[in-house]
């Protein structure tokens, strides 16, 4: 492996010989990791590949079993998160660690909010939401800083986390999947501030699944692979397709295949699920919607704009004040989403930790959850079908551990998401709801279940499609509706459907506002 | 409160709280609970011997909590009532709120437990019976009617209640006398039949001839005697049971010949109370102690007494 | 088959029941020899599986609602309330039978009372169960007017003390627990309950009938609580209001939680409330047996419960294994529920 | 420069106490108009002088639930605790050795259970539990009898009072509990020892992962509520003028019922010791109007107060729900 340290000092992070085990998994495996001072670092790997893990290694949440960690050359053991914030790694760990029942500013500010009178006075709470406004304008998030963690979407949490990793002068900024739920513009605001920092001599470990991105901002990373390292390189120096096979392990060739949108014969032309004049006070505005058999519907918007509350109201998850929904052309009378599964609609939660898994289960039970449920207890499923059943969709998602037996709270995030996948597919449903389906997945796995989308689709599955990826909207929609500030402002088929339209249709420009289907206009 | 649930519903007879002016006679009677079934004749007794003697009785229960009966004596305080009458819970800390009774001139009667208090003239009388008295005559008799080597099982009380530990400490001076009666075992079974058969249970295994019982209620020597029965022994022939109380149960057994002797403690203290409050109302002098008329039954007198036994 | 909370944890329990019935083996050395007794088997180990037999059948119901995060107080009232209706109907000329019927049907219908609070209101499970707790104590007295109901009828007797070779309580108890096992682990129950105590709106948002679950649950627990008070109203011939099944909810909770099911809900552990149950009532037995001084008791109590829940905890298995082993604490942060 | 709206959120978050006072101050309301003398200045003071020691203990126990845990011990720590400063007085110890060693005594059984609970990770139902049996068994190592207290400064502190206007008394014990009520809501929500324990109840691993020092927090919330046990013993023995081991049995589930009452959620990370103070008041108001009722029979008193606590829980549950909607 050639040399690709920059010539500047030395490291700041220099990890040696890292090796982290769980019982019945080595998670690393003698990883060399170095990170210098004003560099972008991305950190590759698949899905399980180690990334956390070393993060976490790093950051004294997990004891390695071997290994030396070299902070500024002097080495460090940190038994936990708190003493490796004291010593300036400042991290945001995957999943949203924050706490739901406080405010946003308490959440920014814990264990560090400003006090009178120096040590020895109290919590300055006006100082506190003070800070905290001014530390969330700074990412461009305007959202009251009094109000309750909890009551906003992953993606303004994951907003929230990042304020909070920025809130302290750290000479390490660690930053796992960050952008996982983040749009285009927050993305950039993100990189804005990055680079800001990267001037100012930080060291910043970033780790990301979306390839653009890290062309984008790294300048160096390092790939791990089954928790083993495959090299560190200099992003310049690696081109895509090396890349990934690094990540793999094998040539890359599938990925140009996957990457194209596949051809299908023409959706059918019933409507599966129609909304007319759907809405809910304070979450969404009326609307009319209809996704018919062998359709992808995508639906694009920015942050905020709506598109959960959409996918909820058509899940019954909430309940709606107005309008009705019908299934096959049947009026159903929405008394949560029972009712609904029943007709075959099904709805892939973008909050997976809080709305999807139950983290002590294992990934057998997860899986076979929402049929199970919906057969009802005392109808278990025959111990054969569930067996096949969950084989064929680890191997097909590619699952990993492949252990049907692993308690899901103990895999990757990638992992995880592809479990909450597997229990929708595994439904065989009509509509299939996917809010985010492929947050936090690998390249591979992500081209693999758009593909699945797509046979579904081809197979006479209708398919409501969420993403903040807008190439991946694109790629996979046979139809594309936007929303904007809560409502619903055009739809876009067949040749319209264009990154670039679809963009100026969110930042409204074009046909403004639209609706497409005149009965709207009553509800 | 299963079914329709909401406020309403319950019982609550007769609002009327004042009314000490049409010349009746107002007693407060803080109880200490409804834990036993001596507890809930005594209760009764009071409670029938007030509406016989035109008293008009305030009760509360205190769900055997000491600060609930404090509580309960200040509202009667507050309310006024002519006099009030209580079996404490506890000996001990009864002094503030008996002083802030003689503050308002009301006159208090202790029922069945006495207080501790040194200062006598915070209460004018205690009608009750003597715990310690009641121990020493079941070790009387056991004394009396047993020869040679005897081991005797003992079934306290509630650890730390003021029966058990009178009732043991009264048993055990009387038995002093007698080297060879020895107390092999001694263990709680906290007043009831349950506690009592289950430490029974285990005493017939850990101790191979035990000669006699010694519980202090009837309720656990009732419960004993499940157990022996159960263990292939006759109760009252091969093991004799000494009790206390004389509650119904317990004298059916005896003049079954199950147990042998029981030591009566009296619960009907009503007609007694009544006499004393309004003696002490209207400014009679009374003695300081008012002991209970009880006696002692052994298997005859309980046949020949059991037709007339109220509780 | 019953049990899938990591067997492994299940040891420390275990060996502490073998602990203290070794124990007691020193101390009496009688305590582990039975003999037949009119055709049934005699013996300490005999009177302790009779004796647990009720506190092992609530703590079988409370482990189901405990795993739903739940916690039910009432069931020693309920207990009492049975006891009371079945001694009143029978000590006034009716059949044992019916008096049985009316008593757990009087339990169903309290246990709706307390599920319909739980999941309908959205009462705080604690909160609503002392409802009942506090007012079903009153009402069991009120039944018995608060004497103790002395009844003679040898049906009734049997269920608590009598024996088909072994004590009859216990082998309904036995009975529900491996109904329970198999109800809960041959169909979904088992995993749907789990799912509704893990993570409440993951398992709504799956189409789990949650409410209904929960329902049942504590439906169920009301029933096996109904039971455990006819047991122990038969083991002494006679209900009593105020002091029978008094603080068992403890009793049963600290057994589901000796056995290794958390109170924060989720996965249980049926053999492990067994081995607490037992472990609580040889417990008891010793202190009968051994002759602990009364005032020592609660002490030599404390100090058992600690030692077992301490051998049990992963900490302390780590020291036992040697310090060799590192440290490293299994990472919780994705694994607990939001 | 955004502009935060601080509005309808801070009632949304106090919903449940404020609930929990509306009701509170209704039934007061219904118990004036049903019974004669309830209305008066002294009723409302004693319900504050009655309970002071639940007072304080809900208190400490607002700080256990709110990390998710819960500790029942409290009530036989009362017991100890007043059985300590009995014995003592009684062994000739001063009065301020006496309540030196009770407070002592409840912290360290406090700082034992949080050093179990936390380093062993064993459930804290279970730890408190044994914490419980223990702290009484000690009562009965003491003495098995009540212990009464003639110490002349506990029997002035106990008698002690002062006049509020309109002829109201209250007694110091008041003057201590709200203290400590201030002092919670103080520790709670200004210091960062308060923030830990409530993000340690909103998750644990969450703000372990945000370096926070939830080790700490969580041994110390059992070192207060166990503080707080003792200075409640303390009250309490002020109240009783003894020192007994049978003292506050049941008295833990008082108070969990009442902080619960109060809005706290026992999974922990939301409510405030103002709302358990409510929740006290609450109890000691269905006490108050069980005695002035004066004509029910033992069992009609356990039915009443049960249905009497079911109207509370249900009316703020629907206040809440009403308000949330
Ligand atoms: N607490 C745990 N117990 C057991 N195994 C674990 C635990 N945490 C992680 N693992 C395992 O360690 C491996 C590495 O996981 P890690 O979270 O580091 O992956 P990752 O590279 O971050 O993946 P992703 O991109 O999906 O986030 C996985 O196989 C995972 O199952
Ligand atoms: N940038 C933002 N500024 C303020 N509030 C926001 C922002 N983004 C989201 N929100 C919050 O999001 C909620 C609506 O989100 P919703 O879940 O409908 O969005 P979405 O379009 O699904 O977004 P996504 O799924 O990408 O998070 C509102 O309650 C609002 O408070
Ligand atoms: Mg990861
Ligand atoms: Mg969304």
């Amino acid at each position: 492996m050639t040399d690709t340290a920059p010539q500047s000092p030395a490291p700041v992070v220099d990890m040696r010989g890292t090796s982290v085990e769980f019982p019945g998994v080595k998670a690393l495996t003698d990883v060399d990791f170095r990170l210098f001072p004003g560099e972008v670092h991305a950190l590759m790997g698949e899905n399980g590949a180690g990334k956390s893990t070393l993060i976490k290694a790093l950051t004294g949440v997990h004891t390695p079993a071997a290994g030396e960690i070299h902070l500024n050359g002097s080495p460090v053991a940190f038994t936990g998160p708190g003493q490796a914030q004291d010593a300036g790694i400042s991290t945001v760990y995957q999943e949203v660690n924050l706490c739901g029942n406080l405010s946003v500013a308490e959440n920014i500010l814990l264990g560090r909010e400003p006090r009178r009178f120096g040590r020895a006075g109290w919590i300055d709470g006006r100082r506190t939401r003070a800070r905290a406004a001014e530390l969330l304008a700074r990412i461009g998030l305007s959202i009251d800083p009094g109000s309750t963690l909890a009551s906003h979407p992953i993606a303004v949490q994951q907003l929230v986390a990042i304020t909070r990793a920025l809130a302290v002068d750290a000479r390490v900024l660690v930053l796992d999947e960050p952008t996982s739920s983040l749009d285009t513009d927050e993305v950039a605001e993100l990189f804005r501030i990055m680079r800001v920092l990267r001037e100012e001599g930080v060291a910043i470990l970033f780790v990301s699944h979306f390839l653009d991105q890290v062309y984008e901002i790294s300048d160096r990373m390092t790939v791990l692979r089954n928790g083993a390292l495959v090299g560190e390189y200099r992003t310049g120096e690696l081109s895509r397709i090396d890349l990934v096979s690094a990540m793999l392990g094998r040539a890359a060739g599938t990925l140009a295949e996957v990457e194209r949108r596949v051809e299908r014969h023409v959706p059918g032309t019933e409507a599966v699920v129609r909304a007319d004049g759907l809405g809910r006070k304070g979450a969404i505005e009326p609307f009319d919607i209809e996704v018919r058999a062998g359709e992808v519907v995508g639906l694009a918007g920015l942050l905020g704009s709506g598109r959960t509350e959409m996918a909820r109201l058509l899940y019954g998850a909430d309940r709606p004040d107005t309008g009705t929904l019908s299934v096959d052309g049947a009026q159903v009378r929405v008394r949560g989403p029972r009712s609904l599964i029943a007709r075959g609609v099904v709805f892939s939660s973008e909050d997976r930790k809080a709305e999807g898994l139950v983290a002590d289960l294992t990934i057998r039970d997860n899986i076979v959850l929402a049929m199970q449920a919906a057969r009802g207890w005392a109808r278990p499923l025959p111990r054969r079908t569930v067996d096949a059943l969950v084989a064929e969709y680890v191997e097909k998602l590619d699952i990993r551990p492949a252990n049907p037996d692993a308690v899901v709270g103990t895999l990757s995030g990638g992992n995880q998401q592809k479990v909450l996948l597997a229990r929708w597919l595994a439904t065989k449903p009509r509509l299939l709801i996917l809010d985010e389906p492929t947050r936090g997945i690998d390249v591979g796995a992500k081209a693999q279940i758009q593909k699945v989308v797509a046979d579904l689709a081809a197979d006479g599955m209708a398919v409501l499609f969420i993403s903040a990826e807008l190439e991946e909207v694109v790629r996979v929609s046979d139809r594309v509706v936007v929303l904007r500030d809560r409502r619903k402002v055009a739809e876009l088929t067949g040749g319209d459907i264009s990154v670039d339209r679809v963009m100026s249709m969110i930042a409204g420009h074009g046909v403004d506002p639209v609706d497409p289907l005149p009965e709207a206009v009553d509800a | 409160a299963c079914g329709g649930g909401g406020g309403g519903g319950s019982a609550n007879p007769g609002g009327g709280a004042g009314g000490q002016d049409d010349g009746k006679l107002v007693m407060g009677f803080a109880q200490v609970g409804a834990e036993s079934g001596w507890r809930t004749a005594n209760t009764k007794s009071v409670q029938e011997s007030a509406t016989a003697a035109g008293v008009e009785l305030k009760f509360s229960d205190a769900q055997q909590k000491q600060e609930n009966q404090l509580k309960a004596i200040r509202s009667f305080i507050q309310q006024k009532v002519d006099v009030i009458a209580f079996s404490p819970v506890v000996e001990t800390g009864w002094d503030a709120v008996l002083l802030e009774a003689k503050r308002a001139n009301i006159p208090v009667i202790l029922t069945d437990r006495a207080v501790d208090s040194e200062d006598d003239t915070l209460y004018e009388t205690f009608l009750g019976s003597d715990f310690v008295e009641e121990g020493k005559k079941a070790g009387q008799w056991l004394v009396d009617n047993t020869q040679g080597a005897v081991n005797v099982v003992e079934l306290q009380g509630t650890t730390g209640a003021a029966p058990a530990i009178d009732r043991k400490e009264g048993f055990e001076s009387v038995i002093a006398a007698r080297p060879d009666i020895k107390i092999v075992a001694t263990q709680s079974g906290d007043f009831t039949r349950a506690g009592g058969k289950q430490v029974m249970e285990a005493f017939l295994k850990s101790n191979p001839d035990i000669d006699v019982v010694y519980a202090h209620n009837d309720d656990m020597g009732l419960g004993a005697i499940e157990a022996i029965k159960a263990a292939g022994k006759k109760p009252g022939t091969d093991i004799k049971i000494i009790t206390v109380d004389a509650v119904k149960d317990g004298m059916t057994a005896l003049a079954n010949g199950e147990i042998n002797f029981i030591v009566e403690c009296n619960p009907l203290l009503g007609p007694q109370l009544m006499e004393l409050a309004k003696k002490v109302v209207a400014g009679e002098e009374v003695p300081k102690r008012v002991v209970t008329e009880e006696t002692t039954f052994t298997q005859e007198q309980a046949k020949a007494a059991l037709p007339e036994r109220k509780y | 088959m019953p049990s899938r909370a990591g067997v492994s944890r299940l040891v420390w329990p275990l060996a502490a029941l073998v602990a203290l019935i070794a124990l007691n083996a020193v101390f009496t050395p009688s305590f582990l020899t039975l003999r037949i007794q009119d055709g049934h088997l005699f013996g300490s180990l005999v009177d302790i599986l009779r004796n647990g037999a009720p506190t092992l059948l609530i703590a079988l119901g409370m482990t189901l609602v405990i795993a739903t995060r739940g916690i039910d107080l009432s069931v020693g009232a309920v207990a009492a309330i049975a006891a009371a209706v079945t001694c009143v109907h029978i000590a006034g000329g009716g059949s044992a039978i019916v008096g049985m019927v009316l008593a757990l049907a009087l339990c169903v219908l309290l246990g709706l009372w307390n599920g319909f609070l739980v999941t309908v209101l959205g009462i705080q499970p604690i909160i609503a169960t002392l409802v009942l707790m506090t007012a079903g104590r009153g009402l069991a007295m009120l039944i018995t007017e608060g004497q103790i109901i002395t009844v003679n009828n040898d049906l009734f007797s049997q269920i608590g003390a009598g024996f088909l070779v072994l004590p009859i309580a216990i082998l309904i108890s036995l009975a529900a627990l491996v109904g329970v096992a198999l109800l809960t682990r041959r169909t979904a129950l088992g995993m749907l309950i789990e799912a509704v105590g893990v993570n409440p709106e993951a398992s709504r948002l799956a189409g789990v009938r949650s409410r209904t679950i929960v329902w049942t649950v504590y439906v169920f627990v009301a029933l096996c609580a109904g039971v455990a008070g006819l047991m122990l109203a038969s083991n002494v011939n006679s209900a009593d209001a105020n002091n029978l099944g008094l603080w068992i909810e403890m009793d049963a909770i600290l057994a589901v939680v000796i056995g290794g099911t958390s109170l924060a809900g989720g996965r249980y552990s049926l053999l492990g409330t067994l081995l607490g149950a037992l472990v609580i009532q040889t417990l008891t037995t010793t202190v009968y047996t051994i002759g602990v001084p009364t005032n020592v008791t609660l002490v030599f109590k404390a100090v058992v419960v600690i030692a077992v829940c301490l051998l049990q905890s992963p900490r302390a298995a780590g020291l036992l294994r040697g310090r060799a082993s590192r440290p490293s604490t299994p990472d919780s942060a994705e694994v607990s529920a939001p | 420069m955004t502009s935060p709206s601080r509005t309808s959120r801070v009632p949304q978050r106090f919903l449940p106490v404020i609930a929990t006072f509306v009701v509170f101050i209704a039934t007061f309301g219904t118990g004036s108009i049903r019974y004669e003398g309830f209305a008066s200045g002294q009723v409302v003071a004693n319900l504050f002088i009655d309970n002071a020691h639940l007072i304080v203990l809900a208190v400490g126990m607002t700080f256990v639930i709110l990390t998710g845990g819960i500790d029942l011990s409290v009530g036989s720590v009362v017991a100890l605790s007043s059985m300590i400063a009995a014995a003592g007085l009684q062994a000739g110890w001063p009065a301020w050795l006496a309540v030196l060693a009770s407070l002592a005594a409840g912290s360290a059984l406090g700082l034992l259970m949080g050093l179990v609970i936390h380093h062993f990770q064993v459930q804290p139902f279970i730890v408190t539990l044994a914490g419980m049996f223990l702290a009484r068994g000690l009562c009965f190592l003491i003495s098995v009898e009540s212990v009464s207290i003639k110490d002349k400064t506990f029997r002035a502190a106990a008698t002690g009072s002062f006049e509020l206007p309109g002829d109201v008394v209250v007694t110091y014990s008041v003057v201590i509990a709200l203290l400590v009520v201030a002092v919670g809501a103080y520790v709670l929500h200004l210091t960062r020892f308060g923030r830990t324990v409530y993000a340690v109840g909103g998750s644990e691993s969450s703000a372990r992962l945000m370096g926070l020092a939830t080790g700490r927090a969580k041994v110390g919330v059992y070192v207060i509520s166990g503080f707080c046990s003792g200075l409640g013993g303390l009250l309490f023995s002020l109240y009783m003028l003894s020192g007994y081991g049978l003292h506050g049995v049941g008295m833990e589930l008082d108070v969990i019922a009442a902080v619960v009452i109060g809005g706290t959620l026992l999974a922990g990370g939301v409510g405030y010791v103002v709302g358990s103070l409510a929740g006290v008041l609450v109890l000691g108001t269905v006490q108050t109007l069980i005695s002035f009722d004066g004509t029910l029979t033992s069992w009609w008193t356990k039915i009443v107060i049960g249905v009497l606590l079911l109207a509370f829980i249900v009316l703020q549950r629907l206040i809440v729900r009403r308000r949330e909607q």
